[in-house]
C-alpha cells in the first residue's frame, strides 16, 4: 500500500515536470510547481508514517510551507510587479522538447535497474524517477528563455533532489535537511531580486538577450 | 681551480654584480662600470675552472641547490664536453664584456645600462649553468631562464616594433622547444629511472621507435635554440634587435648550448646513434650550411647578414657532428673522434670570429647610425682599426688560410676523407663527398659574401652622410676586438695545441683514439685514420711562405726612398667619379641571386621616372625582394591555422547561458550513461 | 708511421728553388699561349721573351694610387702575389715531393689561391670605380660555382690515394706505374674546364679584352699600373703554370723524378716541360674554337663539371 | 572556548561590524584588524594540528586534519591579503568618489563574511554543512559580482548564480547519493553525514550508488572550482567583480571546491578504488587546460585572461591528483600553495593597472604601459611570469613533479597534451602581458591618459605580496611544507 502511494506521487511529480515543457503561460507553470512540491510532501509523510520517523513530519511541513505556499506567492508577485504574463518561443518546439524528454526519462530509468531494493521494494523506482525528474528539469533550462521559468526549472531540479533525499534513504539527518532548505529558499529570493534589476535595465526578462560578454 | 670551489665563485660573483648593478641601477654610468667588469671576472673565473677540467680531464660533480619544497636537487657534473663550452663562452664573454663598457655609453642604450648590464650577468650564469647541469631539473631550470633573459635583452628597445616581434618569435620557438625538452627528459627519467644525466644519459633506454621518437623529441628542443634550418627563422629577427654586443653573445655562445645539447643528448646520450640519425644531421648540416650562406648574401643589413652567417656555421658544425655520429654508427670509433674534434674545435672557432665581427659590426652601427650596409662606404679611412679588425674576422669566416676558420674546416674535410676512406657502405660514399662539395660551396660563397660585406662597408667613397662622419670607436671598444683578431691568428697558427686539448674530450666521449703526430711543437697537427701516412697541417709553414712573398714582392715594387705615391683621381670613363658610380651590395651580389634564382624566387620592381620621353628616364628606381620561403610556406600556414582554431574555439564561450547550461546536461547525460555502462 | 720530419732550412732551400723556378718560367707559358693562338690565326705572335720585357718595363713604371684607395688596394697585389708563390710551393713540380707538401696539402693549396683571389677582389673595390665593383662581383661568383668542382675532382684522387697531402697522392701514382682508370679520363676533363675557368681563359672569361661586358679578370685590375700591374700579371702567369702542373702530377705522373740525382731530374724537367706544354694546346684549342659564355652560362659549363667530378667519383668507387 | 569556533568567529564578527556602519577609517581598521585576527587563528589552528591535537567542534562537524589545516591557513592568508589590498583598492575608488554607501557597506560586509564561509569549507568534516558553507559562498559573491552595477555586471551575476545554483544542486545530489550507498550502515542523526564516518563504512558501500555519487558531486563542486565545461560563468564573474573579491574567489574559492572535491575523492578511492574518480579528474582537468588555449591566445580583457589562467591552475591540480601517483598529489597540493601566493599578486597587478588605466581591456589600455606606470606594468609581467611556471619561480618545480608523476604512471599521452597546453599557454600569456606592457610611450596629445602612479596604500600591499610570492618560490617556512606533506598523507595514504 506505502509503495503504490509513493510511485504514485513520484510519478505525479514526473507528469507535472511533463506538462511544465508543454506550458506557456508563467502562472500555470508556477502553480505545476506547486503542485509537485506537494506530492513531495505527500512523499515525505507517508514514509514518516511507515517508517515512524517523526522528523519526517517536520520537513514535509517545512516542503509545504516554503514550496507549495512561499516560493510560488512570490514568484507571482515577481510576475504582476513586471507585467509579462506568457513565455515567448522556446528555443525546441513542444513536440520536440516533450520526445527528448521521454528519452531522458529512458536514460533516467534505465541507470536506476541497478539499484538495490530499499524498503518495500520502492526505492529504485523512486530513483529513476528522481534521476528523470533531474534531467527533465536541466532541459527545461537550457530551452526556456525566460527567467522566471529558469528558476522554475532550477526548483524542479531542487525537488528531484529532495525526492531522493527523502524517498531513498528515508530522511537526511533533520538540522542538515533545514539547513538546506534554507539556502534554497535564499537563492530562490535572490535569484527573484536579480530578476527586478534585470527587467528594470533590459526591459525584457529575455536571457537569450544576456550575451554580451564573450570570448 | 677545480669545479667544486671554481663555480660557486662565479655564482657569488655574479650575484654579487647583480645585485651590485640594480642598487646602482639609477646611474647609469656606475651601474655599467659595475656590471660589465664583475661579470667580465666572473667569466676569467669560469674559463680557469674549465682549463683546470679540461687539463686535468677528471670530470667533477655535487650538488648546487635542493628545492627544499620540492624535493626536486639542482647538480652540476662538469666533464670535458661541459668544460670544453665553458672555455668557449668565457674566452668570447670576457671581451663582450668590455666591448659593453663603451657600447652602452652610447646615448642610444645609456639610460637602460642597468637593465642590460643586469640582464647580461643574469644570461652568462644561466649559460653556464646549462653548460654544468647535472641533472634534467637544473638543465631545464637554466635552459629556461637563458631564454626569458635572452628574449628581454632582444626587448631592450622596445619602442621599435620588430624588436617586440622578434622578441616575441624567439620566445615562442624556444618555449615550444623547451617543451618538446621536458617531454624528451622525463621520458627519459622515467625510462631510466632518475633524473641524473649520468643515469638517463648512459644510452640504457630501451631500443625501437621509442628512441626515434626521443631522438626527434630532443632534435626539436635543442635545434630551435641551435638555429638549424628549418627552425632558424627566429634568428634573423632576434640577432639584429638585440644591442650588437648581445648579439655577438647570442650568436657566439647561445646557439652553442643548442650544439651542446645535441652533443651531450642527441649524440652521445641516446646510446650507440643509429645510421639514419647521422644523416639526418650530415643532412639538415649540409642544408643549414648552403641555405645559410644563400640567404646572407642576399641581406643587406649588416646584422642579418652575420645572423644568417651563424646559421651557415652552425650548419658547418652538424656536418662535423654528422659525420662523428655516423662513424659512431659504423663502430668506426676513429672516424667519430675526428669529425667531433672538428666540430668542437668549429664551435670555439665560429664563437672567435662570430664575435669579433659583431664587436666590429657594433661599432659601426653606433658610429653611423644605421645597420644597412648601402649606407655605409669609405669607413675604413674613418674608422681604420675596427675596420682592420673586421677584415681579420671576415677572413677567418671565410675559412682562409692561416687564420682559425680554415684550421676548423681542413679538419671536417678530413672526417669526411678518414670517413669514405674508413667504410665500403655506398651510403657513405655517396654522402661524405656530396657532404664535403657542400662544405666547399658554402666556403666560397662566405668569402663572396664577406669581400661584399668588407668591401661596400669600409671602402671607397661614403655613400651617405652619416657613414662619411663616422668617428672610429673608443679604446674600450677597440681592445676587445683586438684581443679577438689575436685569437683567431693564434688559433689559426697553432691547431696541434686545440686537438690535444679536444684529444680528452673525444675520446671520453667516442672511445676512438685521436691518432695524433704534432708537428714543429703544436704549431701543426697530424691526424691518421690508421691507414700508413698522416696528413698535416702547420698553416705556420704557409705563413712564412707567404711573409717570404710579401717580402719578395715588396722588394720587387721598392721606389727611391722618399719618393710619394702620386695620388691620381680613379678612372670615372671621362665623367668625374662619386659615390654614386660605386658597385652597390645589391649590384655585387646581383649574380649569385640570377643563378641561384630557384632557392631565391626573386621578385623586382623597376620604376623609370621620365617627364619628357619614356626613353630618358630622369631616375630609375630598382628593388629587389628575395622570397621568405620559410615563414611564407611553413610556419605563416601554421600560425594562421593555430590562431583560425583559436578563433572557431571561441564560439564556446559566446556568451549565451543556455549554451553553457547544454554543456552541463550533455555532461551529465554522458557520465550517467557511462556509469550505468559501468555498472 | 710519421713521416721524417725535414730539416727546416733543408725546407726553405726547397722553397727558394721551386718559388724561384715556377717565377722564372711562368711568363715563358703565357707568352707561349699567345705566340700558339697567333700561329692557329697565321699570325707570327709575341717574341719568345715578350713576357720578360712587359714585366721589366712595368716594374720600371711610376706606381700610381687612386685617391680614394686605402691601404687594402696597395696590398691587394702584394697577397695575391705572395698567395701565388706560396702555392706554386706546395705542388710537387720536377721532384715527387714539394717543399711545403705537408703544411696541409689540396685543400690547403686551394685555400692559398682562395686568400690571393680574397685579397684581389677586395683591393678592385677600393677603387671606387663601377669596373672593380664588376669585376670583383663576377670572379667571386665563378669562383664559388668552381671550387665544389674542384674539390669533387681533386677529392677524388686523393681518395683513391687516401690522403689530401700532394707528395704522398704523387708518390702513390709513381709506384703505382702508369695505369688506366676511366675515372681518371672524367676527372681530368671536369678539372680541366674548372682550371679554364680559375684562369680566365676564353670560355669564362676572355683576358685580352677591355670590354666590360666580357672582361672579368682585368677589371678587377684595371686601376692597377707599373709595379702593381706587374706583380698581378706575374702572378696570375704562376698560377695558370701551377695550375697546369697540378693537372699534370694528378693525372701523368710518368717521368716525375723520385731522387734528387741530376741526371734524374733533368729528365724530369723535360718531362715536366712537354707535358705543360701539351696541356697549353689543348687549353690554346679550346679557347680558338669556342667563344666567350654570357656570365649566366658559366653555371651550366661548371655543373657539367660537377657531374663529371661526381660521374669519376662514382665510377671508381661504387 | 573552543579554538576552532573562535577562528570562524572571528570573521563573522568582523563581517558584522563592518556591515553596519560607521566612518570608513573605522571600517577599515576593523577590517584589516579582524581578517589578520583570523589569519593569526587560522595559524594557531593549524600549529595545534601540527602540535598533534586533532582540533574539533561540534561533535565532530567541523574537524581539522592535514588537508583542512593546509587549506585552512591559505585561505587565512589569501582573505588578509585581499582585505587589505582591497582597503588601498577602495580608497583610490574613494578619490574618483566612485563608492556609494551601498558598495561601502557591501564592501566592508561581505569580504569577512565571504573569508568565514571559505574557512567553514576548509574545516567541515560533515558533508552537509560542507554543502551549505559552499553555497554561502556562492551567495556572498553574488553580490560582490553586481559591485560596479554595469548593465554586464548584472548578465555575470545572472550566470553565475544560475550554474552556481545547479552545480549545488548536484552537489547536493551527490551527497545524498553517498548518503542512500551506505543504506543505513553510517547511523543516525547528524553524524551520520561525517566524512570520517563515511571513511569507516567505505569499503561496504553500494558500489553502483557510490558511482553515480561521486560523478555528481564532482561535476557539482567541479562548477564551484571551474573545472571545464562549467567553468563557463568565471570569465564573466572575474571581470566583473572588484579586484579584491576576485582574489577571494580565484584562490579562496578555488581551494575551497578542491577540498570538497578531493573529500570526495577519498570517499570514492576507499569505496571502489581511486581508477574511477582519478580517471574523471584526469580528464575533467585536462579539458580545463586544453579550454583555457584558446581564450589566453586571442583575448579581449585583461582579468579575463587571468579567469582562464585560474582555470588553468585548477585543471593541473586536478590533473596532479588524478594521475593516481603520490609525486602527483604531492605536485597538486604544492602548486596549490604557489597559486595561493602567486595569483593574488597577479589580479592585484591587474587590479592596479586597470584602475590606472581606468579599463581592464586590452584594446582600451594602449600598449607602452610600462613607461608610464611602470611599477604596476612591472609587477604584472613578474606575476605574469610566476603563474606561467617559467623557472625560477615555484610552480616551474610542482608542474615538474606532476608531469614526472604522470610519465611514472604511464599517462605517456596525457602528459604530452598537458605539456603541450602549457607551452601554447605560456606563449599567449607573454603575447598578451607583452602586447600592452612593452612598445613607445603613449603620445601627450591622447586625452585618455593613465593616472599617475603614487606609492599608497594599495601598491605596498601588492608589492609585499609581490616578494613574498618570490621568496616562496625558493623557500618554504618548515611548519608550511609539514602541513603540505601531511595533506599529501591525508590524500595518499589510507587516513
Amino acid at each position: 500500500m506505502k509503495a503504490d502511494i509513493l510511485v504514485l506521487c513520484a510519478a505525479g511529480m514526473l507528469v507535472s515536470a511533463y506538462l511544465m515543457v508543454g506550458q506557456r503561460a508563467l502562472f500555470t507553470t508556477i502553480r505545476l510547481y506547486g503542485l509537485q512540491s506537494l506530492l513531495l510532501a505527500v512523499v515525505a509523510a507517508t514514509i514518516a508514517i511507515s517508517e515512524a520517523r517523526p522528523e519526517l513530519w517536520v520537513t514535509a511541513g517545512v516542503t509545504v510551507a516554503l514550496k507549495t505556499i512561499l516560493i510560488p506567492w512570490f514568484l507571482m508577485r515577481v510576475i504582476d510587479r513586471i507585467g509579462i504574463h506568457r513565455e515567448i518561443e522556446p528555443f525546441l518546439s513542444v513536440p520536440a522538447s516533450l520526445l527528448v524528454c521521454v528519452g531522458l526519462t529512458v536514460v533516467g530509468y534505465r541507470v536506476s535497474t541497478g539499484f538495490p531494493e530499499g524498503a518495500g521494494g520502492v526505492s529504485h523506482h523512486l530513483i529513476g524517477v528522481a534521476l528523470s525528474l533531474l534531467l527533465v528539469g536541466l532541459f527545461l533550462m537550457v530551452t526556456r528563455k525566460k527567467a522566471i521559468t529558469q528558476i522554475l526549472a532550477l526548483l524542479t531540479v531542487e525537488n528531484a533532489v529532495f525526492l531522493v533525499a527523502v524517498g531513498v534513504t528515508s530522511g537526511m539527518p533533520l538540522i542538515v535537511e533545514l539547513g538546506i532548505s534554507f539556502d534554497v529558499i535564499l537563492a530562490v529570493l535572490i535569484l527573484g531580486i536579480l530578476v527586478r534589476r534585470i527587467v528594470d535595465r533590459f526591459e525584457s526578462m529575455d536571457v537569450s538577450r544576456l550575451s554580451t560578454l564573450k570570448g | 681551480m677545480n669545479p667544486a670551489v671554481g663555480l660557486p665563485i662565479v655564482m657569488a660573483l655574479r650575484l654579487a654584480t647583480l645585485a651590485a648593478t640594480l642598487l646602482a641601477a639609477r646611474r647609469a654610468r656606475a651601474a655599467r662600470l659595475i656590471a660589465f667588469p664583475g661579470s667580465a671576472a666572473a667569466s676569467v673565473v669560469t674559463m680557469l675552472t674549465a682549463v683546470s677540467v679540461l687539463r686535468s680531464g677528471s670530470p667533477a660533480d655535487g650538488v648546487w641547490f635542493v628545492h627544499r619544497a620540492s624535493q626536486l636537487s639542482l647538480s652540476y657534473s662538469v666533464d670535458g664536453l661541459a668544460a670544453w663550452f665553458l672555455l668557449v663562452l668565457s674566452v668570447v664573454a670576457v671581451p663582450i664584456a668590455i666591448f659593453s663598457i663603451g657600447y652602452c655609453s652610447s646615448p642610444h642604450f645609456s639610460r637602460r645600462s642597468a637593465f642590460i648590464g643586469a640582464l647580461y650577468n643574469v644570461l652568462l650564469g644561466a649559460v653556464e649553468l646549462v653548460f654544468v647541469a647535472g641533472d634534467a631539473i637544473a638543465f631545464l631550470f637554466a635552459w629556461e631562464l637563458m631564454t626569458l633573459a635572452t628574449a628581454a635583452l632582444v626587448a631592450t628597445e622596445h619602442e621599435e616594433r620588430e624588436s617586440r616581434s622578434a622578441a616575441y618569435l624567439y620566445l615562442v620557438m624556444s618555449h615550444i622547444g623547451t617543451g618538446c625538452l621536458i617531454a624528451g627528459f622525463l621520458a627519459l627519467a622515467s625510462a631510466s629511472g632518475s633524473l641524473s644525466f649520468s643515469a638517463a644519459l648512459s644510452g640504457a633506454v630501451a631500443p625501437g621507435p621509442t628512441r626515434h621518437v626521443l631522438f626527434a623529441l630532443f632534435f626539436l628542443g635543442f635545434g630551435v635554440k641551435a638555429g638549424v634550418i628549418p627552425l632558424h627563422i627566429w634568428l634573423p629577427e632576434a640577432h639584429p634587435a638585440a644591442p650588437s654586443s648581445i648579439s655577438a653573445l647570442m650568436s657566439g655562445v647561445l646557439l652553442k648550448t643548442g650544439v651542446y645539447g645535441l652533443m651531450r643528448v642527441c649524440a652521445f646520450g641516446l646510446g650507440a646513434p643509429s645510421l639514419s640519425w647521422g644523416v639526418f644531421v650530415v643532412a639538415l648540416g649540409g642544408l643549414s650550411a648552403v641555405l645559410g650562406v644563400l640567404y646572407a648574401l642576399m641581406q643587406h643589413d649588416l646584422k642579418r647578414l652575420l645572423a644568417y652567417h651563424s646559421i651557415e656555421n652552425i650548419g658547418i658544425i652538424l656536418l662535423g657532428l654528422g659525420a662523428a655520429m655516423m662513424g659512431l654508427a659504423y663502430g668506426r670509433g676513429d672516424v667519430a673522434a675526428i669529425g667531433l674534434a672538428a666540430s668542437l674545435y668549429h664551435v670555439l672557432n665560429h664563437a672567435v670570429f662570430k664575435g669579433l665581427l659583431f664587436l666590429g659590426a657594433g661599432g659601426v652601427v653606433m658610429a653611423t647610425g644605421t645597420r644597412q650596409i648601402e649606407q655605409f662606404g669609405g669607413l675604413l679611412r674613418r674608422m681604420p682599426w675596427t675596420g682592420l679588425f673586421f677584415l681579420i674576422g671576415a677572413l677567418a669566416i671565410s675559412g682562409l688560410p692561416p687564420l682559425n676558420g680554415f684550421a676548423s674546416e681542413w679538419l671536417t674535410f678530413q672526417a669526411f676523407l678518414f670517413g669514405f676512406r674508413g667504410s665500403t657502405d655506398s651510403l657513405v660514399h655517396f654522402l661524405f663527398p656530396l657532404s664535403g662539395a657542400l662544405l666547399a660551396l658554402t666556403t666560397a660563397l662566405a668569402a663572396a659574401c664577406f669581400v661584399k660585406a668588407f668591401g661596400i662597408s669600409f671602402l671607397a667613397l661614403p655613400r651617405s652622410r652619416a657613414a662619411g662622419e663616422a668617428r672610429e670607436s673608443p679604446a674600450v671598444m677597440l681592445v676587445p676586438q683586438a684581443f679577438l683578431a689575436a685569437l683567431c691568428i693564434a688559433l689559426g697558427l697553432f691547431p696541434g695545441v686545440v686537438l690535444q686539448t679536444l684529444g680528452g674530450v673525444t675520446t671520453s666521449l667516442t672511445g676512438g683514439e685521436l691518432q695524433q703526430d704534432p708537428l714543429w711543437g703544436g704549431l701543426g697537427l697530424g691526424m691518421t685514420s690508421g691507414l700508413e701516412s698522416f696528413d698535416h697541417l702547420v698553416p705556420a709553414m704557409l705563413g712564412a711562405a707567404m711573409a717570404a712573398g710579401l717580402a719578395v714582392a715588396v722588394a720587387l715594387t721598392l721606389r727611391r726612398a722618399g719618393a710619394a705615391v702620386r695620388r691620381v683621381p680613379t678612372w670615372g670613363c671621362g665623367g668625374e667619379l662619386t659615390a654614386g658610380h660605386e658597385y652597390t651590395a645589391t649590384a655585387f651580389s646581383k649574380p649569385l641571386m640570377m643563378i641561384f634564382q630557384a632557392v631565391y624566387r626573386p621578385t623586382r620592381q623597376v620604376e623609370a621616372l621620365a617627364e619628357a620621353s619614356p626613353y630618358f628616364p630622369r631616375e630609375v628606381r630598382y628593388h629587389a625582394e628575395i622570397e621568405p620561403t620559410f615563414q611564407r610556406y611553413v610556419y605563416g600556414p601554421l600560425v594562421d591555422r593555430v590562431i583560425k582554431v583559436a578563433a572557431g574555439m571561441k564560439v564556446l564561450q559566446a556568451g549565451s547561458l543556455h549554451a553553457y547550461l547544454a554543456y552541463v546536461l550533455v555532461l551529465v547525460v554522458g557520465l550517467v550513461l557511462l556509469v550505468w555502462w559501468r555498472g | 708511421m710519421p713521416t721524417t720530419v725535414i730539416h727546416p732550412a733543408l725546407l726553405a732551400l726547397g722553397v727558394l728553388l721551386q718559388s724561384a723556378g715556377m717565377l722564372a718560367v711562368a711568363p715563358l707559358l703565357k707568352v707561349a699561349i699567345k705566340k700558339m693562338k697567333a700561329s692557329l690565326q697565321n699570325r707570327q705572335g709575341p717574341p719568345w721573351l715578350q713576357g720578360y720585357y712587359d714585366l721589366a718595363k712595368l716594374l720600371r713604371k711610376e706606381p700610381l694610387r687612386s685617391e680614394t684607395a686605402s691601404w687594402v688596394y696597395v696590398a691587394g697585389p702584394r697577397v695575391y702575389f705572395a698567395a701565388a708563390i706560396a702555392a706554386a710551393t706546395l705542388v710537387p713540380v720536377l721532384t715527387a715531393a714539394a717543399p711545403l707538401e705537408s703544411a696541409g696539402g689540396i685543400l690547403l693549396l686551394v685555400g692559398t689561391l682562395a686568400l690571393g683571389r680574397f685579397a684581389l677582389a677586395t683591393a678592385a673595390l677600393d677603387t671606387g670605380s663601377p669596373f672593380g665593383g664588376m669585376g670583383a662581383s663576377r670572379d667571386m661568383t665563378i669562383a664559388a660555382l668552381a671550387e665544389p668542382a674542384l674539390m669533387l675532382g681533386l677529392f677524388t684522387s686523393a681518395l683513391a690515394a687516401g690522403s689530401l697531402n700532394l707528395g704522398v697522392l704523387v708518390r702513390g701514382l709513381v709506384a703505382q706505374g702508369p695505369s688506366f682508370h676511366p675515372s681518371d679520363l672524367l676527372a681530368f676533363a671536369g678539372l680541366l674546364i674548372i682550371v679554364i675557368a680559375e684562369t680566365g681563359r676564353i670560355p669564362v672569361d676572355n683576358p685580352a679584352t677591355h670590354l666590360e661586358l666580357t672582361m672579368i679578370h682585368e677589371a678587377m685590375v684595371l686601376e692597377y699600373a707599373g709595379p702593381d700591374l706587374a706583380l698581378v700579371e706575374w702572378a696570375s702567369a704562376v698560377k695558370e703554370l701551377l695550375y697546369l702542373t697540378l693537372l699534370v702530377d694528378l693525372f701523368m705522373p710518368v717521368g716525375i723524378a723520385t731522387s734528387l740525382a741530376p741526371g734524374a731530374l733533368l729528365v724530369a724537367l723535360a718531362a715536366w716541360a712537354l707535358k705543360v706544354f701539351a696541356l697549353a694546346v689543348v687549353v690554346t684549342l679550346v679557347e680558338t674554337t669556342n667563344a666567350k659564355l654570357r656570365l649566366f652560362r658559366v653555371p651550366e659549363l661548371v655543373s657539367v663539371s660537377l657531374g663529371l667530378a661526381f660521374l669519376a667519383l662514382a665510377v671508381r668507387f661504387f | 572556548m573552543n579554538l576552532l569556533v573562535v577562528t570562524l568567529a572571528a570573521p563573522l564578527i568582523t563581517a558584522a561590524i563592518g556591515g553596519l556602519g560607521g566612518p570608513r577609517q573605522f571600517k577599515e581598521t576593523v577590517m584589516i584588524g579582524g581578517l589578520a585576527i583570523t589569519f593569526g587563528l587560522c595559524l594557531a589552528t593549524a600549529g595545534r594540528f601540527l602540535g598533534g591535537g586533532v582540533p574539533a567542534a561540534f561533535g565532530d562537524a567541523l574537524r581539522v586534519d592535514g588537508l583542512s589545516a593546509l587549506v585552512l591557513v591559505l585561505c587565512g592568508f589569501v582573505g588578509l591579503l585581499s582585505g587589505t589590498y582591497g582597503v588601498g583598492y577602495l580608497r583610490r575608488n574613494e578619490e574618483r568618489r566612485l563608492v556609494t554607501k551601498r558598495m561601502r557597506r557591501e564592501f566592508f560586509g561581505l569580504i569577512p563574511a565571504y573569508v568565514f564561509a571559505m574557512l567553514l569549507v576548509s574545516v567541515s568534516n560533515n558533508l552537509g554543512i560542507l554543502w551549505v558553507a559552499v553555497e554561502l559562498t556562492t551567495l556572498a559573491s553574488v553580490s560582490l559580482v553586481t559591485f560596479h552595477d554595469r548593465d554586464t555586471s548584472l548578465e555575470a551575476a545572472w550566470k553565475f548564480l544560475v550554474l552556481g545554483s545547479l552545480g549545488l544542486a548536484f552537489a547536493l545530489l551527490g551527497t545524498v547519493l553517498l548518503f542512500a550507498a551506505g543504506q543505513g550502515r553510517l547511523g543516525e542523526g547528524m553524524a551520520a553525514l561525517n566524512w570520517t564516518r563515511f571513511m569507516q563504512v567505505a569499503p561496504q558501500l553500494h558500489p553502483l550508488t557510490v558511482r553515480l555519487g561521486v560523478v555528481f558531486a564532482l561535476i557539482g563542486y567541479g562548477t564551484k572550482a571551474g573545472l571545464a565545461p562549467m567553468h563557463t560563468w568565471k570569465p564573466d564573474a572575474y571581470r566583473e567583480a572588484p579586484s579584491p573579491a576576485v582574489a577571494l574567489m580565484a584562490v579562496g574559492m578555488l581551494n575551497g571546491a578542491l577540498y570538497c572535491i578531493l573529500r570526495i575523492h577519498l570517499i570514492s578511492k576507499a569505496a571502489i578504488g581511486p581508477e574511477f574518480s582519478g580517471g574523471l579528474l584526469l580528464t575533467l582537468g585536462l579539458l580545463s587546460v586544453l579550454v583555457a588555449v584558446p581564450f589566453v591566445l586571442i583575448q579581449w580583457n585583461l582579468k579575463r585572461l587571468l579567469a582562464y589562467s585560474s582555470i588553468e591552475h585548477v585543471g593541473i591540480m586536478a590533473i596532479g591528483v588524478g594521475l593516481g601517483a603520490e609525486a602527483g598529489v604531492f605536485g597538486a597540493l604544492l602548486h596549490m600553495t604557489y597559486h595561493s601566493f602567486a595569483k593574488p599578486v597577479a589580479l592585484f597587478s591587474a587590479g592596479t593597472l586597470a584602475q590606472l588605466h581606468s579599463s581592464s581591456d586590452l584594446g582600451r589600455i594602449q600598449n607602452g604601459t610600462f613607461t608610464r606606470t611602470p611599477v604596476a606594468s612591472a609587477l604584472l609581467v613578474l606575476s605574469a611570469l610566476i603563474i606561467t611556471g617559467s623557472p625560477p619561480f615555484g610552480m616551474f618545480f610542482s608542474e615538474m613533479t606532476i608531469l614526472r608523476a604522470g610519465l611514472i604512471g604511464s599517462h605517456a599521452t596525457a602528459t604530452g597534451v598537458f605539456l603541450a597546453a602549457l607551452s601554447v599557454l605560456f606563449c599567449g600569456f607573454v603575447f598578451q602581458v607583452g602586447r600592452i606592457v612593452l612598445g613607445p610611450p603613449r603620445d601627450p596629445s591622447d586625452r585618455r591618459q593613465p593616472l599617475p602612479e603614487r606609492f599608497d596604500f594599495g601598491m605596498g600591499t601588492v608589492i609585499a605580496a609581490a616578494l613574498l610570492a618570490v621568496v616562496s618560490s625558493f623557500y618554504l617556512p618548515g611548519p608550511l611544507m609539514a602541513l603540505i606533506r601531511a595533506a599529501t598523507a591525508v590524500v595518499w595514504g589510507d587516513v
